[in-house]
Order: C-alpha cells, then structure tokens, then sequence
C-alpha cells in the first residue's frame, strides 16, 4: 500500500497491509499534525502533493527499503489536502521477522520520503502562513 | 520548443500560476529553463534548493528536455 | 495504558492512549507470533506473565523512558494465554514532538520490556514445546 | 519461619506446582532460598538464569526475606 490521499487516513488499513505470518515485528511511524513550531502557534496546515512523482518516489523508496532489510512488508500513505491539529499525516509500516530491521527500516522510510518525495507543507499560524522545508 | 511546467509549494506563489507554458530554444538543458526562470522570477534565487523533475524523476542541470516531458518545478520538499 | 490482558489487544486503542496535541511524532511497535522460530514450525505460543510484577516493571520503564526522552505519552499492553499465529503478543507505542525521540525511545521500550519484564513465552511445534529465553 | 513462593514458566514445569510454601531458619536471605530450592530441584540449576522477586521488584542475593513477602521465582524472561 503506498498511496497520496486526501481523505483521512486509517492507521489500522496501513497496518493491515503489511501482515505477514513469516513477520515477527512491525513498526508503524504516524507523523501528526503539532500544535507548534519552532514557538509558533500551528492553527492548521495544508498539504501539496505532486502526485505522480510522489508515488513513484515512494515506490522506489520501498524497494530500495526491501533490498536492504529483511523486509516482509512495507506500506506508506501520506495525507494531502487541510488538515487539523491532531490529523495524521503520514504513516510508514514496516513488517520484518525481528524488530530491530523493523526499526531500522521504518525510520530509513520516513527519514528518506521527507528528504525526497514531492510534497509541500504550509502551516497557518495565528498571525500569518509560510511553506515549511525540511532539513535535508 | 514550447515545454509545460507545473508549479509546487512556495513556487506557484512566486509564479502566481500552477503551471506555465514556456518556449525554449532546442536544444534545451534542465539549466537553461532554470536560469531563464530565474532571471524572470528573481525571488526563486532565494530559495535553498531548487530542483527540476522530468517525467517524475530529479533531472541533472544537463539533462535535455523534450518537448513532451512533464516538467516540473521542486522546491524544497517538507512531507512527513 | 499499561496493561497484561488475556484479550486480543487493540492496536487503535493502544495509539489513542498517546495521541498528544504537542506530538507530532508516534512510533508504534507490534510485537506478533510468527509461524516459525530457530527453523522450527511454530503452530502456536502460550505466554504466561507474572502480572503484578509485570505491570510494576512496565510503569518503572515507563517512568525511565519519560526521563531519557521528551515523551509526550507512553503505552505498553501485553497479550498473555494463548496465541495463534499473526496474533499479536505486545504493542507499544510513544509519541513525542519530533520522529527520531519516538524511535529512539520506542525502541528501548521493548528492548527492555524484553529484558526485565516477568512474562514467559511457551512455544508449540509440531512435534513438541518448548520455554523460550530471550537473550539478554 | 515459612515462605510461600511463585513459580512461573520453566521453574513451574521443573517444580511441578504453581506455588510452594517452604520453611526456612531465619533469618533467611535469598540466596539461602535459591541453594535450598537448587539442591532440591537440581534441573533449576541447568537454567541460564535464575532470580527472585521479592514484592515484585527483583531481589539481591543478600536481600533478608520476611515472612510475610511475596516472593517468586523469575527463570529467563521471553516477553515480547
């Protein structure tokens, strides 16, 4: 399961996905949305998603996640679109036999897709908006 | 030859549009679109990075465009 | 929620226990039966657990993660009786403000849960069972 | 002075009840406990590790135990 989506996500679907009966461990990261950021007040933020290249970025992350761990199992899928305090906006599931490789895999995934895959998140503050960019 | 271009993040702001239609003189690199943009749009010189994807994929500076790629504008990306 | 249950553990139950306005990270560890185990054909596990004692060294570890790390909320459950395979033993989940505290501090969590909580886990083959140890 | 004691995994296997109660001169420490249990039960002395609990936190091998403690015995541990 790998997906941009603009409806709420389901932490539950994502983590269904990468059952698997030879896995022992799973490891699920949910990026939600903070109510600050760096001391300001967050009130929402909207994502922007290049769609097609973002998927196909996750596919390759997926990949090259599998090539390097035991990976039974992995599953991405980013929100796009206004989201709330609270809301969900990314989820990373990895299913592996031991859970150290599920770890190590799981941050790769969420480490790597916020360095490249397209996606754009502008935060609306009490007093203002700006587009955020991550850190490399 | 006359390339679209979509726009992302802080770029479509910049641009004001979601994509534009650009003519470039063929052969076309990847650095040649960005120095034109650039020089209309000075506040993308601001802007820490800024890459160029075509047909989904991160472009080197001297990659050639084709008149058909689907081209687009990537700003720093902040996903997750 | 720090638990020991005889009963199928929600995983949706479990992430709501941490959910945090200030978090924006959730790191979420499923520990479940795989179907097999040092090459043998695993049909099912019993785990037994001395709950009292359990629960004590969960709320410690929990006490010591917050510590260490700025954990918003942590949550430990885990599954004793018997168990299918895919079921799911242990989940443990920790939010925090940023992704690489929640990993960090997640996965200390059941390392050490694995360490020094009172819980024991039979394994049944085909053709026999055995008392697993888990290496320190 | 008499101790009752939990036995879990393993040790309940090898001792073949659920608890026992055992009497001891006093004053007993743990590992005056874990000699006796061990003589008796010689297959205790095949496991990797063998603690005890006392009042749910594990104990020294010095610790003094009362009369009135909950007491168990912790063979290695395979939670998770």
């Amino acid at each position: 399961m790998i997906a941009i989506t603009d409806q709420p996500i389901s932490v539950a679907d994502v983590i269904q996905a990468v059952q698997s009966d030879r896995a022992g461990a799973v490891d699920v990261f949910i990026g939600t949305v903070r109510n600050n950021s760096l001391q300001k007040n967050v009130v929402r933020l909207e994502y922007e998603a290049y769609d097609k290249m973002a998927v196909k970025k996750m596919e390759e992350i997926a990949l090259e996640v599998k090539a390097k761990w035991p990976v039974q199992k992995i599953a991405m899928v980013h929100r796009k679109g206004v989201l709330g305090i609270g809301e969900i906006a990314v989820v990373v599931a990895v299913s592996t036999p031991h859970r150290k490789e599920a770890f190590e895999a799981c941050q790769y995934t969420i480490d790597t897709l916020k360095q490249v895959v397209p996606i754009w998140k502008k935060e609306f503050y009490d007093n203002g908006e700006t587009w955020v960019a991550n850190h490399a | 030859m006359e390339v679209k271009i979509d726009l992302f993040g802080v770029t479509k702001d910049i641009i004001g549009q979601s994509e534009i239609r650009y003519s470039l003189a063929s052969p076309a690199k990847v650095h040649h679109l960005l120095e034109k943009l650039k020089a209309e749009f000075p506040r993308l010189q601001a802007l820490s990075s800024l890459a160029v994807a075509v047909n989904s994929d991160y472009a080197d500076h001297d990659q050639e465009l084709q008149e058909n790629d689907e081209i687009a504008l990537i700003p720093p990306v902040s996903g997750g």
